[in-house]
């Protein structure tokens, strides 16, 4: 079978295409946002005193962290429903249906993430935050998370990127995003190159744009003056 | 136990601060073992003694940063810690302590710079985090500060592009701009060199000329003797020895602040 | 010589999606051996070419791939006969079959056809199969006449959109009449094959690499399985209609 | 449809079933420890000075967390033997492809893990380590890897209970883990209640037993002498 | 530059370590500007200056911790530093330098303790590692070492949970425990208490005794009196004056000495 590079670039400008990857990014953005919010507080649960938070927490991270993404979007699209008759209207849509369920999902990954990024932060910092009048939530917002930041970053761009991939899993709830798109054009043509080198073509596209950002962001977090010229950062 | 001699200046008869029969316990290790004293508002208290015998556990109970055991601690007459009947004593709220915390300053023994915020930002910070100030202001003052500290070409830095000296300096600079009314000073100038500690102390004299309440874990003799009105001696988690400073150095009563002197002079 | 070009000499393995019952699935749900019209047909070949048989089960992205590198002889899994796939692959057809609809039982919705009586339903497709190009293409005409859209959500299995079905997220389901036949006899209290006028002009092919020297030789073998009534008894231990047992072995 | 209990714990028990659990179980080991070490070289790779091995690592990283790895599966089981005749052997087997795969994928996201807890030690601690004499070699292995392995524990466990779960996508290259299995018997009966319950149950077990292991090493590396019975840790 | 007076002893005439013309940048800083001395075997050296002068920095180049510019120190005769004619250097792989380091010690202003091991288990680091001693030799000499500076009741506690002076002590005992051939000191006794010290300063006179060449950036004039051969006033990168204690603490030529002398003294 030879290299069809008309049909590549057909299949690469394609609205399907383009659509698909459109929901794909779209998808794996907002769940990761409320994923990084719920881990946040989950994190937070888990570190702190309060039992029963504590434990809530410890069983949620378990529990999401066990059951298979496919499982839990059928769950979310076809079992909930029947639970809470308002999810039976139109506005449900597999994307809403998606989001809740990749998002819960995540954030049981996100909440260890942060966990061990809040436990680097070093205990002087909070102590000193704290003699200086902070609040519990000052203290968090002004001193803790600019430092855990610097340690989330990498691990959570991880999570991102792997978002995106994932979000192909939602075709089970009838969410056609750019990876289903792909295998959608391969089972009726069987020209797996092409449509695959293009879905490639725009994975390898959105991941470059997130790693500069990425990079952007770890150098705003260096904590280096940049009024200096050669970043000395032996290691 | 009525080893207190104090030079009560005039006007300040209120004790600003009153630690009673502390006791603080890490697991089974009894560090603080029943801590008794106070200051009036004005003086100025210095703590001598042994590598481990509890001085930063005392500082660090006094700004409210850890639970006491039992025993109290009063602020302006206020309780702030403990029980009012020194009883044992439940951790507290962080919020309640929050403001609690906010009359009384720290220097720590090991720095705790926020390495993310350049030597400014972090003077700056708890003036507009905290006080509420807007950030030009905070940034002035801020920048006044460090200018005293004698860091005022250093200011955009991070601490980790300054040395263990100009680090501590900003420490210093952040807890003095709030202007408390208590200030807590953990070995402070430990880590600086000579001729920077004189310049560190003037600020604390000036301090302490000015009416500021202070208690200095030091081993600054000097300084001691010119600002303290008085000087504890610390041991084992118990305070030994109170005495004005002529005395303490000149001649101290208790076997262990004799042996102790030796080394410092 | 087209014996020198199998995967292994002796054998003739065939890549098989065991999700489609009853064309192909697992003699036990989750394991045993894989049965179905398929299988069982893709054995009798290879019976008759005098080979063993192996089916090597793939899910159904890697079908094409594994054909292509070589990791299997032929590819005989309930996939459709198209001029796109046969493009890039031979094909040879060897069962006539149809698109039905599955709906709830007494067919509240009224769906009677393939054409106006789907407007403005929602019904459910396997992604990417000749069945949802049929919904596609309905539902042009639907809103080309002024009518209400058909609300088509597609699903990588058929398990999935008998899911849909069951839990009322569409009101049917379009599915090959072999596969109509098969989800409702397994949820006959809730489902029934809708009545009425349904197209039959697909046919179901076994796959072969395009030019190889394989495919005349099967294409020879299933006019014979197919005339000398091997591929009919089959069929019947799937309750298939023998009648649309393709007795031409026509395009390629 | 109710749930039938007897056809649950039939598939709970049975041989497939387990089998598919165990080939879940091993193949996530075998590719998150393979991943862990392609991971650790490529993340000191992109924080050292040598420039042909850093950009190698960043090209490295940026194709593998771009690829799906439905694709790389692809290509390693179909695409890879045609260039490399020993792979057409009988060993070459879609485990040891899957292997091949998965730990090649995850190796990316490993080093990016790895990568930010490293830098997440002091670097006083290297210092130290390097005015005592040690080598690179011995400052890595005595000083930092015991640190930094502190800070990956949960991302590390994250990803390999994912990986767990991410096994399933070997189904295209003809590997039949658990949730391949329980897909296969909810085709050929509809009744994906219980299938996916039992393998649910499977994940939950898995899961457990790894966060008991996660919790575990955390503890080891607390750096709290274990004389200290009430054990302090203010946050 | 020959402001050298060394009280020569019997039997040393070699330099253990001579450093010339070492010129460091960071950046565009100019940290050290061509600094030139050596140490004769079993002499003691030490260093005063102000605040952000350098001194760290010297030192973390004689522990060939970083890269000169230019210049070279040479140790025992050998280039261990720079290029033979001083110009400008290429940094070396680490795995050199780190046999090169081996007669050398330091101690570092900061603890640098390792975290994840015990205070016994860092001080047994080096030793099981570099020297490959075997565990229980490497233990039992680690423990004595431990006991020299007062932490024998404090071996299995990790450094979170000692007191800073504890911590510092530890890591004075790892680097002593390696007998190198040179010492090098960053103000190793500068968050120590004071009664600490004296043990601390006692542990290196006894050093000394025992013909250990040692630099010592350090305020203590007491101790610089006692066990210095030579005492160097470093200020902006440069060493400004070199004389015997006796002279230095009491007749120093140089202006920028003697201000400094003011504060110290
Ligand atoms: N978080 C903690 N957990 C357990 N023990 C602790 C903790 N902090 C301090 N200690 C112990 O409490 C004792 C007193 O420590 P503290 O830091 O108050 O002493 P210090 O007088 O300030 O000593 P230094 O002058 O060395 O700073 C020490 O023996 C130390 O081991
Ligand atoms: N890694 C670094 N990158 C950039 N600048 C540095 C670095 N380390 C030190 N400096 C700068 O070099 C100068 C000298 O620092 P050094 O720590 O050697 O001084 P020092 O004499 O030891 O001071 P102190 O007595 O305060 O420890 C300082 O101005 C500091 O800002
Ligand atoms: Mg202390
Ligand atoms: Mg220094």
């Amino acid at each position: 079978m030879d290299f069809e590079s008309k049909l590549f670039f057909e299949v690469l400008f394609s609205g399907a295409f383009l659509k698909g990857a459109a929901i794909s990014l779209s998808l794996a953005t907002l769940s990761q946002f409320f994923a990084i919010l719920f881990g946040f507080f989950l994190a937070i649960f888990r570190l702190g005193k309060n039992p029963v938070l504590k434990s809530f927490a410890g069983v949620y991270i378990w529990l999401f962290r066990a059951i298979p993404a496919l499982l839990l979007l059928l769950i979310v699209w076809n079992a909930l429903p029947q639970l809470i008759p308002a999810l039976r209207q139109e506005w449900y849509s597999p994307f809403l249906a998606a989001l809740l369920a990749l998002s819960l999902l995540e954030g049981a990954y996100m909440a260890e993430i942060l966990r061990s990024s809040i436990m680097s932060v070093d205990e002087g910092q909070a102590l000193a935050a704290r003699a200086l009048g902070m609040t519990p939530t000052q203290v968090m917002r002004k001193v803790v998370i600019p430092q855990l930041t610097r340690i989330a970053i990498p691990p959570t761009a991880n999570e991102y990127i792997g978002m995106i991939k994932y979000t192909s899993l939602a075709s089970v709830i009838s969410l056609q995003e750019l990876l289903t798109r792909a295998g959608n054009g391969v089972s009726a043509t069987f020209r797996y190159v092409e449509y695959y080198a293009a879905a490639l073509i725009y994975y390898l596209v959105i991941v470059s744009i997130l790693m500069i950002l990425q990079s952007r962001l770890e150098k705003r977090y260096a904590w280096i003056s940049t009024t200096k010229k050669s970043g000395k950062v032996s290691k | 136990m009525d080893f207190y001699n104090q030079k009560e200046r005039e006007g300040f008869q209120v004790s600003l601060i009153d630690v009673q029969k502390v006791e603080k316990y890490y697991g089974d290790n009894h560090i603080l073992k029943g801590v008794d004293f106070k200051i009036n508002a004005g003086q100025v208290k210095a703590i001598m003694g042994p590598s481990g015998s509890g001085k930063s556990t005392l500082l660090r109970l006094i700004a409210l940063l850890e639970p006491v055991h039992s025993g109290k601690i009063l602020f302006n007459g206020d309780l702030i810690a403990g029980n009012s009947d020194g009883s044992r004593a439940k951790p507290e709220s962080e919020k309640v302590l929050a403001l609690r915390r906010r009359g009384i300053g720290m220097v720590f023994q090991k720095f705790n710079l926020f390495p993310h915020l350049s030597a400014v930002e972090n003077v700056m910070c708890a003036l507009t985090t905290v006080q509420g100030l807007d950030k030009k202001d905070a940034r002035n003052q801020s920048i006044h500060m460090l200018e005293r500290v004698g860091l005022g070409d250093r200011i955009t830095f991070f601490p980790s592009e300054l040395s263990g000296g100009q680090q501590q300096r900003v420490a210093i600079a952040r807890a003095l701009v709030l202007a408390p009314q208590l200030m807590l000073f953990d070995e402070p100038t430990s880590a600086l060199d000579p001729e920077l500690v004189r310049e560190v102390l003037k600020v604390m004299e000036k301090l302490a000329e000015d009416g500021m309440t202070m208690l200095v874990v030091t081993h600054e003799v000097g300084f001691a003797r010119r600002v303290a009105n008085e000087v504890l001696m610390f041991d084992e988690g118990e305070i030994v020895e109170a005495l004005p400073p002529d005395q303490f150095f000149t001649n101290p009563s208790h076997e262990r602040t004799k042996k102790f002197l030796e080394h410092v002079q | 010589d087209w014996k020198a070009d199998l995967v292994t000499s002796g054998t003739l393995t065939n890549c098989i999606d065991p999700e489609y019952p009853p064309m192909e699935y697992y003699s036990n749900g989750t394991s045993g051996k894989i049965i179905g019209f398929d299988a069982d047909s893709s054995a009798a070949l290879a019976k008759e070419l005098k080979l063993k048989i192996k089916q090597l089960a793939t899910s159904f992205d890697g079908l094409i791939p594994a054909l292509n590198a070589g990791r299997c002889d032929i590819v005989w899994t309930a996939l459709y006969l198209s001029n796109k796939r046969l493009a890039v692959a031979d094909g040879v057809p060897y069962l006539e079959t149809g698109a039905g609809v599955v709906v709830a039982k007494g067919n509240p919705k009224k769906i009677t056809d393939l054409s106006f009586s789907l407007c403005g339903k929602r019904m459910a497709a396997q992604g990417a199969s000749s069945n949802e190009g049929i919904l596609i293409a309905q539902n042009k005409v639907c809103l080309d006449t002024g009518k209400k859209g058909i609300a088509i959500s597609s699903y990588p299995k058929v398990s999935e959109t008998v899911g849909a079905l069951l839990n009322g997220k569409v009101d049917g389901l379009i599915e090959t009449d072999v596969g109509c036949g098969d989800i409702v006899s397994k949820n006959s209290k809730r489902l029934e094959v809708a009545k009425g006028y349904f197209l039959g002009d697909v046919q179901f092919a076994a796959y072969m690499n395009k030019g190889a020297a394989l495919t005349p030789v099967v294409q020879k073998a299933v006019e014979k399985l197919i005339s000398n009534g091997t591929l009919a008894k089959i069929a019947k231990r799937y309750n298939l209609d023998p009648e649309k047992l393709t007795s031409v072995g026509a395009p390629i």
